[in-house]
Formats: structure tokens, C-alpha cells, sequence
């Protein structure tokens, strides 16, 4: 049950950090962390859930579990570099701070 | 057999591919060819494999067809810009990738593969606004990219509990079974599927998740703008209607009775905020990323009222009209680079350019709702099946926003028509943009008149289904 | 069957090679339109004589097209109304080409809605009148167009949309989607939601009093044959929606209905000839008679008896040629003076005798007197009103008094007294004016001597509609 | 003679294609256009006669006019001893006028509209007259209307005329709006409109139903023939030219209304309400009449009150009971008010002036047209033997009978139609010439002839009373004597005073005493009911009207239109403006949104 918690907590201070922080660096170092809670959650679910925890059946959940996990961890990345990839882009026009960023309204 | 079902995605993929490695020997032409060829390849496939009898297999199909046709014909309509500008077969290839990708969102049945589905259009969406070159774009594409992770990580959420739910198989099927009885407690299923619904609005943009829309579609180039207006809310709604009308297609029995309120408020908020921004709007862009939700929730009134294939239909004849609408934006900017993308100043365009204007004011009625024009079969379909199924409120609100939609949609006309003076074309630098205009144009025509002579309108109920 | 097809067919037709011809050699567009739109004259007269006018509706192949009593004078009205449109508007330089090819297409969406023997044929041709009419008001009109080509669409549009809603909840409720003879009413749970749903697309059209603030607007911007086709045929693409689906779908909505319609209706009349009374424009002037004489239908569908319904085809074909003879005018006017303010104008009857005298004459057929075509639907209402409301009726004849006030005042105020210098040298009608004028004098004065011309052919099917609707 | 009674239908339908000729044909020549005209009027001069010489009874013929499934609206003709009466009138006076505008419309530019004008008068009257169902009578009741519009307003391009055209037909139409609703009354009440079965059934309808359809078709008729309160157009009628007064606003037109109540006699027959009302209008319009027309200036205007007053003595009659006697009064008078109007005629033509004030002395000059004005003027007076004494004295008489104060209203009356008609007669005839014109001349012949054939029809139209009555189905009362002696004093003394007074004096209007002086200045305007009827009906209704444009229909009914329309913008603002640009209210509205999404769901699906 504690590992959900953990999951929980580690996504909810992700979102937090995305949400209050200034510069566009620590906002995408925020979803990070907010994505690994979530990978996090995945991993915990099924091996606590898996239909009949330590049956054979069960395990199989648990490995599928693990399986995409590790997918996710590829999705993230991904995520991460195309992020990176456009603040880059942004701060060689010095725009580091998320007030910058909102000339775009209407 | 698998093969046959994951061959468009592959096709589009391999077209990416292609189109990247040309252009890595500087070879743009060729590199935008690569891309449109496996667009159009894939949109053959699909139509090729059709069962002989019409039946309600035909449906993804012809969408899958439908979705590649366009994606080509946005790449036919940013020629001169993917062959002329260093990111233009870059762009071309992306837009490659968002074909695969929305293909496979739209064919799968498993919760991972739609994941995985939705995540790599995201992606290539990043990357196509990115290559819209201004500073806005880059902006644009910043927020995009951290809505886009919010989403995510909701989505990792929401498709983790439901996989676990599912005894780890993730399938569409074992999902809706695992709904009634599973080891997690009711309330947590009922979190996985808002979220769920959540960021499949997020994806095509219905409200209250819709703040990427706007800055996207006017800050990334036309042609882009196009194809992300269209293919991937497309696809986004065929697999929402899919998910929550059950792979049956054809069955009514609702997977999960509460999420119908949820959607039913998200299509009836997106219809009432879509419309309603919109009407303010002086960027032409903008009035159509805005009218895109308006009309994203018409197709959700498709989903809430067991429609499914209503659904499809309306939000695939709308994006048809939208990408010509966007392909229209691109070619007035070819005979006028100094236009500043305002409605206002379209004046005059009737007279200056009487075809494109014809082709124009056809997209914005038919995304009005005028009947004899497509826009009017999809919403028919929509409405009459919300009707059916006592969403007649829903109905109602959906036929005031098509009402409403003339405020912006008439406006365009009125500034092509309406006023005499304006700016002065110079000449037409490349036919491609119209062209592709004129072809959808022409396509929503068609599509508009075809249920008059297929057997009567009276057949429209048989989508209503 | 065939011919009904053609005659939706015929105008289409015209309307292309004409916005095709004018391409390829100025000045053709005018004639390829004269031509169809009297090749069109010529069909509907074979298809009205062939046709089993008193007959039930004689659906077309796909249940698309039907001609009976009913639609009949209807479509009769709209093939005279194009010939004169296009001799009214003759001589237009702005893009002829797409003028004439709109007019066509309105002409041929008007009689598709007419020949329309499915609910949802007719809602698509109903809503297909919109496009052309918004371009003419549009682009020809004059100054205040934008404004007005956009309220009118928008306006017209919201009321159909419901309309549209209200077609989809009969349908759900087990109306069939056939106009024609089969049994017909709705689920009477169902009734009120469909006839309110309905009646909001149809009274915006008709138009009911206070839905009717579109008309003036559209009426002052819109060019003549803008004029003509939208006062002369329009308005009673509402009337006639009434009699064909909305009282056979829901017949105890409708008679439940009544009395609210009826006030309206008579409001219509008085309100609308009051408004005249104070107009100092004379298009606008003569939109508000039209307000007033379309009262008169309101109040007939509202009494809903056979005969009542018989006297509200005869008013709407009546209106329809009198509003187009004062429109023809009214636009042959302005282009002498490029003003229509009734202040500035003035002892016409001098400066120019035939149009004098043809408005005397349509102002005097628009004031109701007997022996034009105003007088006997006017009068069948009237009687047909007092047996059902009793004395709401000295509202009515009121009414009648102040039509009498308000066109004798403009015939007062713009034809006779002295002769105003500044129209000293005005050129009076010419040939193609004068053909256009006798086109309409013509029915104007049968009508008024002959009514059964248009009564014995509505009678027989409405009395069938009204039985069949167990009222 | 049968082939005439037998299709009665010519008497309107000559006159029509006549009318349509001179229409299109009549522009070049003015004979061509004034024999097409004589043809209208001579054929319903034949009808007429042949219907009289040989009653045929009920010779008509209904046609299915306006077929509905509750009620067949016919139109038909029927050519009874009424109808040929009237045909009879109307063919004379029209004959008569005719011949007389050809040389009084000599120098006008457009005598092929004023004869088809005429032609068509003609043709509506004898439809009204022969009108078989009330929907026929009211069709030609109101084209006898609009004609009398087109001719009072001939010269439309002098306003007073055009405003005088237009004030006509208006309150005519005021008094038609209550016909038409007395015509929906019986409809309801009857089923049908055909005159012969609605007044068989007279006898079953309830007798508040009788009395409400006849006073409403007395509303029409006394808008038609000018009776108080609708009077106060004929006056400004005389603007037209002066034939065609003496056709539509002395003869025939204004009869109509006396002709309505006598072909529906039945119906009145059964409301006594509705008879006492006729009879106090009558008798009210016969007095007030007579008074504004002594203080009257123009010499059409005294005889246009002239003809008010003496339509009034009709609906008198017609109050108390004696239609006979009505009909015969409109007979006789009809001859000799067309003559004393086409002797002003020509008075105007020779003289060049209206104003009795500027005439006098002119009997020298225009002896003609002063004897047969003499002979309409002693007519009129009620002076045996002519006819005016016949008629008159039997209205006196059956009017005596019913009510004395009537009876004495009537009598000062004719003692006040003694007084205008001579003190007319003084100041234009006799006296020294006060007119600036010298060459006053003596009218051509195509001009006296009708007046001399008017001047014997009036002479001799006193001994018709019997055949009148006859031709009615009821036999003449005998004159009783001491009604006659004091009908005729009170005339003798009236016509003493107007020569005596102003025959010394003829400027004695000039210089009237204090408290007459303001009396008479009333009694010139009318006692002033046009101007009320401006202040209180046409200024205020004009006043409604925009004000209400104004307030109602822009403010109110557009204000909403519009400003829906405006609203739904502003509220596009408002949603627009949402969109502040900053991604992580963007990124807080989505974790916000979800979490609402899942409260939602969970509660609902628990």
C-alpha cells in the first residue's frame, strides 16, 4: 500500500513543481519527476494488484507490469528531449522564465 | 492477417523514413515525395482490403483511407514550402509520423498501444509546431510540451490502473470485462476512465483542455496547421468513440454509465466556448482553431448519444474541411505574402481570386452546417442520433452553435465578397496550396451531395445508428 | 413524375450557363436567363395542366418531388416572379454572370422546396434558398448590405436550425418522413415539442409578428429582384411549411395553438400597418405592408378551418404578386433617383405617368380593394376569423382601414401633388419594365375577378389535409 | 326589350369595355372618348328602362365566386324594381353628365382618363345596384370609391385636390370597415351572403344579432352618403371637377347608402334599436347640414351641404319606417341636385369664379342656365308643383307620423333649405355684378342642353311618386293635406328671407351682429369637426405611428434582435480573454479539469 503512496507523492510534487516554477528548466525537471511517479504508480499497482499476488497468474501481471514500465521509460525520455529540444531553441533568443513565454493570447 | 491491419502505419512510418534519409543527401523534392508517397500508400492499402459487402467493417477503413488522403493532401499543399525552406522535408517527415501515428490510435484495441499511439503524435505535433520558425511557434510549442506532459502523466495513470484492472492484457475487451469486477475498488476505476476521457479531450482539444489549440494552429505553418487540425482529432474521436462505445461499434451498451455525463459536458462545453471564442477572433488561424473545438464537440455528441460511427463521420468531414481551410490560409499567402492573416483584410478576395474564394466560402459553409454541403451530412447524422437517444437538449445546443458559427464563418465570406477594396494580389508564386484548396473543396461538395442521390436523405439514419 | 424533376432541374441549369456564359461573352448571361426562366413559365404551366392538381400529393420516384393544389399556384407564382426578375434586373453591370446564376438557384431551391414530397428534401432545399439570397442581399445591395445579408441569414438560419430539431424529434416519434398522403400525426406526447420546434423555423419566414424584424433590413439593402423573389415567394415558403407539415404532424398542437397565433397574426396586421404609416422610406414602407398582409395568413393557419386555409393560399399568392409589382417599382425608382426617401419625391405622376400609374394600381391592390387580388383572401379571412374569434375581428378591419391610410398616403406623398424640379427630365418605364409590369397587373386583376383560379385547386387538398387530420 | 331584362349583366359590362376603350384609345380625340362614355351610360339608361317597362321579377344568376368547403361566396346579378330605379337614375345623370363635360372639359390636357374614369363609375354603380349577394354589392360599392377617388383627385397635382382625394376615400373606408363586419356577422349568422336567402332568414336571427348587422351596415352607409359623424368629406369633394359632382357627390354615388338600407330592408325592418338610430342621424345630418350651409361662401359647397341635408331627410324616412318614400325623395332629388350642380358648372365656366361673393347679376347674362337653376332651386325648396315638393312632403309626412320632434327638426329644415337655396340664388343670379370678369357669356350648347333635359326630369319627377311605389310592391300613401300646407309655408318663408336679405344687401354677411357673426363663422368650418377629427384621429394616429416605429419596433423588438446578437459577441470576449497566455494557468486548468472529471465520475458511478 506504501508504494502507491510513494507513487501519489512523487506525482502530485512533479505537478507542483510544474505548475509554480518559474524558469522552463526546473518546470521540465518538475514533469520528470511527475512522470516517474506515474511509472512509479504503474510498477506498484501491478505487482500489488496482479490478479493473485505470488500465484503464477499474478506474476504474470506483475512482469506485463514491468514490461511497459520500462516502455514508459522510453516514452518519458522521449517526451524529455523533444522538451529540451525546444528550450534550447527558446533560450538562444533568451527566454528562459515562463513569463517570457506568454506574449501568445487571445 | 495482423500484418494488413499495422501495414498503413508501417507505410506512413516508412514514407518518414524515406523522406529523412533524402533529405539527408540534400534531396528535398524527392524527400517530400518520399513522404506523400507513403501517405498515399498507406490510404491504398485499407481501401484495397475492403470487404465486398458494405457493412459496418467498412467504417475504419474508409476512415484509415480518409485520414491518409488528407495527410497527402496537406503535404501536396506545403510543397512549395517543403521544397523551398532547409526545415521543409523535416516538416515533410513529420507529418509522415503523424500519419502513423494517428493510424495506429485509430486501429488499435490496447491501452498500451493507444498510449503509445497518442504519445508519438504528440511528439511529432511538438515538432511541427517547433518548425514554424517564428518565435511564436517555438512559445507555442513550449506550452504545448508541458500541457502535453500534464497530459501524459494523467494518461500514465489512468491506462496504468485500467492495465492492472485488466489482469495485465490491456486489451479494449478485458478492459470493459474487468470494469464490472475487479480487484481495485469502483471509485478507482471510475478515476482511471475520467482521466482517461480527460486527456482524450486533451488530445483533440475539446474544453476545458483545449488551451494548446489556438496558439498551435496559428503559430505553425499552414500546411502543418492543416494536418494537425485534422488527422489527429480524427483519430483522437474514432478512438474515443471506439473506447466508450465498445470495439462493437454497432452495440449500445455503454461500458461505464457515469463517464456519458462527463463526455456530454465536455461536448456541450466545447460547443458553447468553441463558438463563442471564436466569434472574436480576427486572425483567420485562430477563428479556426477555436471553431475546431465547436465542432470537435459536435462529434462528441456523436459518442455521448451511442453513435459511434455518427461520430466518426462528422469529425472526419470536419477535418477534411478544416485542413482545406488552413490549405486555403497558405495559398492566399501565396498570391499575397504581405497578407497579416486577418479576416478583414481577405477583402475583395471574390473578385481577385474568384476559385479559391468559391473554394473557400464552400469549406466555411460546409463547416457552417449548410445542407448540400458535407459538413451538414455529419452534423445530421450527430443531431439525429442525439434526438434518438433523448439528447434532444444537447441537439438543440449543437444546432445554436452551428447558428453561431455563420457570425465567424459568414464573416470570412462577407470580407471575400462582400467588400470591394483590399490588398492588391501580386502573382500566384505556386498553384499547390490552391490546388489542394480547391480539391477539398470540391471533395466537401461531393460528400455533401452524395446522400440525396444515395437513396434519399432518409438513409442518414442508417449512420444514426 | 419526370417533369417535376425538370422543373428543379431547368433553373439549375440556367443558373450555371449563365454564371459560365457570361465568362465567355458579356451580356449573355441576361438572355440564357430570360430564356430558362421562361422555359420554366412554359413547364409549370404543362405540369400544373398534366399534373392531378386536385389530386393527394403524387409523390416522385424517390419521394422526392410532388405537384398538387397545394404547391401548385406556389410554384406557378415563383416561375412567373423569375421572368419578371429578370426583366427587372436587366440591366445590372455588376458581375451579371453571377447575378443571374444566383437568381436561378434561388428559383430553383424556391420551387424544390414547393415539389418537396420528403421532409428532409424539403428542409435542404429550405435551407438552400439561404446561400443565394445572403450573396444578392450581399453584393448587389446597397449601402447597409453586410449588416443586412448577415442578419438575415443568421436570423433565418436560427429559425430553421429548430426547425431542423423539430423534423428530427417527428421523425423519432414516428412521423414518416413522406409529406405525402400517409397517416401522418405524431405521438400527441410529442405534438407540442414538434409544433413549437417547427413553428420557431416557419414564423421567422412567414414572418410573425415580432420575428419579423429581418425583413425591413433585408428589404431596404437588397437589390430589386432581391426585392421581388424574397417578398414575392420567401414569405410563403412559411405559409406553406405550416399547411404541409407543421398542422399534419401536430393537428392538437395546432389547434392549441390557435388563439396565441391568431393575436398574433392580427397584431401582425395592425402592427405592420402602423409601422408603414410612420416609414419615410418606401422600401421599407412597402416591407411593413408585407408584415401586414402576411398577418392575414398567420391569422388564417391560425383558424385552421379548410376554407381558412384556402384563403391563406389565396392571400400569399395575392401578396406575392402585388409586394413584387410595388418592389419592381420601387427598384425602377431608385435607379432613376438613387433615392427612395418619400420626402424628397413627389408629384411622379407627372414626371413620369406609367410609373405613377402602375403604383397607384399596386398600392390600390395593396390596400385590399375588391376586384384585385388583395380583396377575396383578405375577405374569406376576415369571415372566416369573425366565425371563430367574433369581434377580434374590428381589429382586423382596422387594419384594413389603416392599409387603406398608409398606401393612399404614399401614393399622396410620391405620385400626385406638383411636380418636383429636381425629377424634372426622369426617363419613365421602359419596354422591359412595362412587360415585367403588365406580367404581374395580369394576375393581379384575374385573381381579384377569378379567385377559384387558385382556390379550386388548394380547396379540394386542404379540405383532404384537414380531414385527414381529424379536426 | 326581353333581350334586355333577360341579361341584365350589360349594364355593368358595357360601361367596362367602354371604359377600357377610352383607356387605351381615348388619349387623342375627345369625342372618341365621350361617345365611348354616352355608350356605358345610355345602355344602363336602357337596361334601366327595360327593367321598368317590363318587371321580370328575379331574373339572376349566381356564380361560384370564392369556392370554400364551409360556404359558397357568390356573385350574381338581379334586376328588380329597385335595381331598375336606381338603373334608371344613374343612366340620366350619367348621360346628362357626359354630355355636359364634353364642354366643360374642353381645354382640360386628359379627358381619355376622365371619361374612362366615368365609364367606369357607371359600370361599378349598376354592378352595386344589381349586386344579386352582398359580396358583389360590396365590390362595387367600394370601386364606386375608388373612382370617386381617381375623379375627386383628377388634378392630382394640386395638393388640395389630392388631400381631398385621399380624405374621401379614407373615411369612406372608415365606414366600410363596419359593413365588412356587418357582413361578417350575417355570414356567421346566416351561413351565406346572397341577399335573397339572408334576409329570408332575417326572420330566425335573434334580434341583438339583426340590430348589430344593420347598424354596421349602416355605418357603411353613412360613410358612403356623407351622414354626421362620416360627412365631413364631401365638401372637400367638390375639389374635382364639377360633372363629376354632380354625378358621384350628388346623385348617385352618395344614394348608395340610402339604396343598402332599402335593398336590406327586411333586416332593419326587424331592429327598432337600429331604425331609431337612422332616424336621429337622419334628422341630426338633415338640420346640421342645412344651418353650415347657409353661411356658405362657394357655390359648390352650399350645394354639397345641400346634399348632405337632403340625404339626411332620407335616412330620416328610412328611420321611421317609409323606405318608399326615402327611395322616391332619392329619385326626385337626384334630378334636380345634378341640375343645380351642372348649372354651377356652368356658372364657374362662364364666370371663372365659385365665389358667391364675387358673382351676382347673372341671369342677364346666362339666362339659360338661370331658369333651369331656377327650376332645381324651387324643386329643391319644395315648392308645388315640382318634384321636390312631392317627395319631400312625403318624407315630412311619414316622418311627422313616427316622432313629432323629427317631424319638426325636418320642417325647420326645409324652412332652412328655402333660405340657402335662394340667398344662392340672389347672390349669383341677381343683384349688380361684383365678379372683375367681363366677357361673362352664356355656356355653350353641348352644355345647357342637359341642363334644360335635367331641368324637365326635375319638373317632372313629381308625378313619378306613383310608379315609383308602384315598381317598390307598396301603393302611394295619399299627401296629407295640412303636412303639405306647412312643409310649403316654412319653404315660402325660407326662400323670402335668403332673396329679402340679401337681396338688399348683398355684402350683408360683412357686418353681422356680434353674437351672429360668431355663430356664423362656425357653422362655415363645419362647427369645426374637420378640425377635431385632425387634432383628435389623424395627428395623434400619424403621432402613434412614429413614436412607436421609434420605441416598439426599433428599440424594443430590433433592440432585442440586435442585441442578442451584440451580447453573444461581448460574451466571445469574455471567453476569449480566458486565454492569457500563461501555460501554467493552461497546465493548472487541465489538473483542475481532471480532478472535477474524476470527483464527478466517482460520485456519480458510486
Amino acid at each position: 500500500m506504501s508504494g502507491i503512496v510513494v507513487a501519489c507523492l512523487l506525482f502530485s510534487l512533479g505537478l507542483y513543481g510544474v505548475l509554480t516554477r518559474r524558469e522552463i528548466v526546473a518546470v521540465l525537471a518538475s514533469i520528470e519527476v511527475m512522470l516517474g511517479g506515474a511509472t512509479l504508480l504503474l510498477v506498484v499497482l501491478s505487482s500489488t494488484y496482479g490478479t493473485g499476488a505470488g500465484t503464477a497468474a499474478g506474476a504474470n501481471t506483475a512482469a506485463s507490469g514491468q514490461a511497459v514500465a520500462l516502455l514508459l521509460l522510453a516514452v518519458v525520455a522521449a517526451e524529455a528531449a523533444v522538451g529540451l529540444a525546444v528550450l534550447v531553441s527558446l533560450v538562444r533568443h533568451g527566454k528562459t522564465g515562463v513569463d517570457d513565454i506568454q506574449r501568445v493570447r487571445g | 492477417m495482423t500484418w494488413t491491419i499495422i501495414a498503413p502505419t508501417l507505410l506512413a512510418a516508412a514514407g518518414a523514413v524515406c523522406a529523412l534519409a533524402f533529405d539527408a543527401f540534400g534531396m528535398r523534392r524527392s524527400a517530400s515525395g518520399a513522404a506523400v508517397a507513403g501517405a498515399v500508400a498507406a490510404g491504398a492499402v485499407p481501401l484495397a482490403l475492403l470487404p465486398s459487402s458494405v457493412s459496418v467493417a467498412w467504417v475504419i477503413p474508409v476512415l484509415e483511407a480518409a485520414v491518409a488522403l488528407i495527410t497527402a493532401v496537406t503535404l501536396v499543399g506545403g510543397w512549395r514550402r517543403s521544397t523551398t525552406s532547409s526545415s521543409g522535408p523535416m516538416s515533410a517527415a513529420l507529418g509522415g509520423l503523424v500519419l502513423s501515428a494517428s493510424l495506429l490510435v485509430m486501429i488499435t484495441h490496447d491501452m498500451v498501444l493507444l498510449l503509445v499511439g497518442l504519445e508519438a503524435m504528440g511528439l511529432a505535433a511538438y515538432g511541427l509546431t517547433a518548425l514554424g520558425g517564428t518565435a511564436e511557434a517555438r512559445e507555442a510549442t513550449m506550452k504545448y510540451v508541458i500541457q502535453g506532459a500534464v497530459a501524459t502523466g494523467l494518461l500514465i495513470i489512468g491506462v496504468s490502473v485500467l492495465f492492472v484492472a485488466s489482469g495485465g492484457s490491456g486489451g479494449y475487451a478485458q478492459v470493459v470485462t474487468a470494469t464490472g469486477a475487479s480487484p481495485f475498488p469502483r471509485s478507482a476505476i471510475a478515476l482511471a476512465w475520467a482521466l482517461l476521457a480527460c486527456v482524450l479531450a486533451f488530445k483533440c482539444g475539446a474544453f476545458p483542455f483545449h488551451w494548446w489549440a489556438p496558439d498551435v494552429y496559428e503559430h505553425s505553418s499552414p500546411p502543418a496547421a492543416a494536418l494537425l487540425a485534422s488527422v489527429p482529432k480524427i483519430a483522437v474521436v474514432v478512438a474515443t468513440a471506439q473506447l466508450f462505445v465498445q470495439r462493437g461499434l454497432s452495440s449500445t451498451m455503454l461500458t461505464f454509465a457515469t463517464p456519458v455525463a462527463l463526455i456530454a459536458a465536455l461536448a456541450a462545453g466545447s460547443i458553447v466556448f468553441g463558438n463563442l471564442a471564436a466569434l472574436r477572433q480576427r486572425s483567420m488561424r485562430r477563428m479556426l482553431a477555436y471553431s475546431g473545438i465547436a465542432q470537435v464537440g459536435y462529434a462528441l455528441v456523436g459518442v455521448v448519444s451511442r453513435a459511434p460511427v455518427a461520430a466518426m463521420l462528422c469529425i472526419t468531414l470536419y477535418g477534411l474541411a478544416a485542413a482545406g481551410a488552413f490549405l486555403s490560409v497558405e495559398a492566399v499567402g501565396d498570391g499575397d505574402p504581405s497578407w497579416d492573416g486577418r479576416i478583414d483584410t481577405l477583402a475583395g478576395l471574390g473578385s481577385r481570386r474568384p476559385r479559391l474564394a468559391a473554394a473557400i466560402a464552400a469549406l466555411m459553409l460546409s463547416m457552417t452546417g449548410i445542407p448540400l454541403l458535407a459538413g451538414f451530412v455529419g452534423k445530421l447524422a450527430v443531431f439525429s442520433a442525439a434526438v434518438d437517444t433523448g439528447w434532444t437538449w444537447l441537439a438543440v445546443l449543437g444546432v445554436v452553435g452551428s447558428v453561431v458559427s455563420f457570425g465567424y464563418y459568414g464573416r470570412v465570406l462577407g470580407a471575400a465578397y462582400l467588400t470591394g477594396d483590399g490588398i492588391a494580389g501580386s502573382k500566384v508564386r505556386s498553384g499547390a496550396a490552391e490546388a489542394a484548396t480547391l480539391l477539398t473543396a470540391i471533395a466537401v461538395v461531393i460528400a455533401g451531395m452524395a446522400p440525396l442521390f444515395v437513396g434519399g436523405l432518409a438513409a442518414l439514419s442508417l449512420f444514426a445508428r | 413524375m419526370t417533369i417535376l424533376l425538370v422543373l428543379v432541374a431547368v433553373p439549375l441549369a440556367g443558373a450555371v450557363v449563365a454564371w459560365v456564359g457570361e465568362r465567355m461573352h458579356e451580356g449573355s448571361a441576361r438572355w440564357v436567363a430570360l430564356a430558362t426562366t421562361t422555359v420554366q413559365g412554359a413547364l409549370t404551366v404543362m405540369a400544373m395542366s398534366t399534373a392531378t392538381v386536385a389530386g393527394p400529393a403524387g409523390s416522385g420516384g424517390n419521394g422526392l418531388v410532388a405537384l398538387d393544389g397545394l404547391s401548385g399556384p406556389l410554384v406557378s407564382l415563383t416561375a412567373l416572379l423569375g421572368i419578371v426578375c429578370v426583366l427587372a434586373s436587366w440591366s445590372t453591370r455588376r458581375g451579371p454572370g453571377a447575378y443571374f446564376g444566383l437568381l436561378l438557384w434561388l428559383q430553383a431551391a424556391v420551387t424544390a422546396v414547393f415539389l418537396a414530397a420528403n421532409i428532409l428534401a424539403l428542409y435542404v432545399a429550405w435551407e438552400a434558398v439561404l446561400i443565394p439570397m445572403w450573396f444578392l442581399i450581399g453584393v448587389w445591395g446597397h449601402e447597409g448590405r453586410r449588416h443586412a445579408a448577415m442578419k438575415f441569414f443568421v436570423y433565418t438560419f436560427a429559425g430553421s436550425a429548430l426547425m431542423l430539431v423539430g423534423i428530427l424529434v417527428a421523425l423519432r416519434n414516428g412521423a414518416s418522413a413522406s409529406l405525402g398522403a400517409s397517416a401522418f400525426a405524431v405521438a400527441s406526447t410529442a405534438q407540442p415539442a414538434v409544433f413549437w420546434l417547427l413553428l420557431a423555423g416557419l414564423a421567422v419566414k412567414i414572418p410573425v409578428w415580432p420575428l419579423h424584424t429581418w425583413l425591413p433590413d433585408a428589404h431596404v439593402e437588397a437589390p430589386t429582384a432581391g426585392s421581388i423573389m424574397l417578398a414575392g415567394i420567401l414569405l410563403k415558403m412559411g405559409g406553406y411549411g405550416f399547411i404541409r407539415v407543421a398542422l399534419p404532424l401536430a393537428p392538437e398542437a395546432a389547434t392549441a395553438a390557435g388563439p396565441l397565433l391568431a393575436t398574433l397574426g392580427v397584431i401582425g396586421i395592425v402592427y405592420g400597418a402602423v409601422m408603414a404609416l410612420a416609414q419615410t422610406d418606401l422600401k421599407r414602407l412597402i416591407a411593413y405592408s408585407s408584415v401586414s398582409h402576411m398577418g392575414f395568413v398567420v391569422l388564417a393557419l391560425a383558424v385552421g378551418t379548410p376554407a381558412a386555409l384556402t384563403a391563406a393560399v389565396l392571400v400569399m399568392v395575392a401578396h406575392g404578386v402585388t409586394s413584387a409589382l410595388l418592389f419592381l417599382l420601387a427598384g425602377a425608382l431608385y435607379d432613376r433617383t438613387r433615392t427612395l426617401e418619400v420626402a424628397r419625391l413627389g408629384g411622379l405622376q407627372r414626371t413620369i405617368p406609367a410609373w405613377g400609374t402602375a403604383f397607384l394600381f399596386g398600392c390600390l391592390a395593396s390596400l385590399g380593394l375588391p376586384g384585385l387580388a388583395g380583396f377575396p383572401g383578405e375577405l374569406l379571412t376576415f369571415l372566416e376569423g369573425f366565425e371563430a374569434y367574433g369581434w377580434w375581428m374590428v381589429a382586423v378591419a382596422v387594419g384594413v382601414v389603416l392599409a387603406g391610410v398608409y398606401n393612399l398616403r404614399a401614393v399622396r406623398r410620391v405620385a400626385h401633388g406638383p411636380e418636383v424640379p429636381a425629377w424634372k427630365g426622369l426617363a419613365d418605364l421602359d419596354w422591359r419594365e412595362r412587360l415585367a409590369v403588365g406580367l404581374l397587373a395580369l394576375p393581379i386583376v384575374a385573381l381579384g375577378v377569378w379567385p377559384s383560379l387558385v382556390t379550386s385547386a388548394a380547396s379540394p387538398v386542404v379540405a383532404a389535409l384537414v380531414a385527414r387530420m381529424g379536426r | 326589350m326581353g333581350v334586355l331584362t333577360a341579361n341584365a349583366y350589360l349594364a355593368v359590362l358595357v360601361p367596362l369595355l367602354a371604359s377600357a376603350a377610352v383607356g387605351v384609345f381615348g388619349r387623342r380625340s375627345m369625342q372618341l372618348s365621350c361617345w365611348g362614355a354616352l355608350a356605358g351610360s345610355v345602355s344602363v339608361l336602357a337596361v334601366g328602362v327595360a327593367c321598368v317597362l317590363e318587371p321580370a321579377g328575379r331574373r339572376s344568376v349566381s356564380l361560384g365566386w370564392l369556392a370554400s368547403s364551409s360556404g359558397e361566396l357568390t356573385i350574381g346579378w338581379h334586376a328588380d324594381g329597385l335595381a331598375a330605379i336606381m338603373l334608371v337614375v344613374v343612366g340620366v345623370v350619367a348621360s346628362a353628365v357626359v354630355v355636359f363635360s364634353l364642354g366643360y372639359m374642353r381645354r382640360d390636357p386628359d379627358p381619355g382618363r376622365y371619361f374612362a374614369l366615368i365609364a367606369l363609375f357607371t359600370a361599378s354603380m349598376s354592378a352595386l345596384v344589381l349586386a344579386d349577394s352582398l359580396v358583389t354589392l360590396f365590390v362595387g360599392w367600394e370601386l364606386v370609391g375608388a373612382c370617386s377617388y381617381l375623379l375627386i383627385g383628377f388634378w392630382y397635382d394640386k395638393p388640395s385636390a389630392a388631400d381631398a382625394a385621399r380624405k374621401a376615400f379614407i373615411v369612406t373606408r372608415v365606414g366600410d370597415a363596419g359593413f365588412m363586419l356587418g357582413l361578417a356577422v350575417l355570414w356567421g349568422a346566416t351561413g351565406t351572403l346572397a341577399i335573397p336567402e339572408v334576409l329570408g332568414r332575417v326572420a330566425a336571427l335573434p334580434a341583438s344579432t339583426a340590430t348589430v348587422a344593420a347598424l354596421l351596415l349602416f355605418a357603411g352607409a353613412a360613410g358612403k352618403s356623407a351622414q354626421f359623424p362620416l360627412h365631413v368629406w364631401l365638401p372637400d369633394a367638390m375639389e374635382g371637377p364639377t360633372p363629376v359632382s354632380a354625378l358621384i357627390h350628388a346623385a348617385t354615388m352618395v344614394a348608395a347608402g340610402v339604396f343598402l338600407v332599402a335593398r336590406m330592408w327586411p333586416l332593419f325592418a326587424a331592429s327598432p334599436a337600429a331604425l331609431q338610430v337612422v332616424l336621429v342621424i337622419g334628422c341630426v345630418t338633415a338640420l346640421g347640414a342645412a344651418t353650415i350651409a347657409v353661411t356658405q361662401t362657394d357655390i359648390k359647397k352650399v350645394l354639397a351641404y345641400s346634399t348632405i341635408s337632403q340625404l339626411g331627410f332620407m335616412f330620416a324616412a328610412l328611420g321611421s319606417g317609409a323606405w318608399v318614400a326615402a327611395v322616391f325623395h332619392l329619385v326626385t332629388h337626384a334630378a334636380f341636385k345634378s341640375l343645380l350642380f351642372l348649372a354651377s358648372g356652368s356658372v364657374i365656366h362662364g364666370s371663372g369664379t365659385q365665389d358667391l361673393r364675387d358673382m351676382g347679376g347673372l341671369w342677364r347674362k346666362m339666362p339659360l342656365t338661370a331658369g333651369t337653376w331656377m327650376v332645381g332651386v324651387l324643386a329643391l325648396a319644395g315648392i308645388p308643383p315640382l318634384a321636390g315638393f312631392f317627395s319631400k312632403d312625403a318624407v315630412i309626412g311619414a316622418v311627422m307620423q313616427r316622432s313629432v320632434p323629427a317631424g319638426a327638426a325636418l320642417v325647420a329644415a326645409s324652412l332652412l333649405t328655402g333660405l340657402y337655396a335662394f340667398r344662392a340664388t340672389q347672390l349669383a343670379f341677381f343683384g349688380r355684378w361684383r365678379g372683375d370678369v367681363q366677357d361673362v357669356a352664356e355656356s355653350p350648347a353641348v352644355m345647357t342642353a342637359p341642363l334644360l333635359a335635367l331641368a324637365v326630369a326635375a319638373a317632372a319627377s313629381g308625378a313619378a311618386a306613383g310608379p315609383v311605389s308602384r315598381l317598390l310592391g307598396a301603393e302611394a300613401e295619399p299627401l296629407s293635406i295640412p303636412i303639405a300646407v306647412m312643409s310649403v309655408v316654412a319653404a315660402l318663408i325660407g326662400c323670402l328671407i335668403g332673396s329679402g336679405v340679401w337681396g338688399r344687401d348683398a355684402g350683408v354677411e360683412n357686418a353681422l351682429p356680434r353674437w351672429l357673426e360668431r355663430w356664423w363663422m362656425a357653422a362655415r368650418s363645419g362647427y369645426g369637426i374637420d378640425d377635431l377629427y385632425r387634432r383628435v384621429v389623424v395627428r395623434p394616429v400619424i403621432g402613434v405611428a412614429a413614436i412607436s416605429y421609434v420605441l416598439v419596433e426599433r428599440v424594443i423588438i430590433d433592440g432585442i434582435v440586435e442585441g442578442i446578437g451584440r451580447a453573444t459577441r461581448r460574451l466571445g470576449h469574455g471567453a476569449a480573454e480566458l486565454q492569457n497566455g500563461d501555460p501554467q494557468r493552461y497546465a493548472a486548468w487541465i489538473a483542475v479539469g481532471a480532478i472535477a472529471a474524476v470527483a464527478v465520475t466517482v460520485w456519480l458511478g458510486r
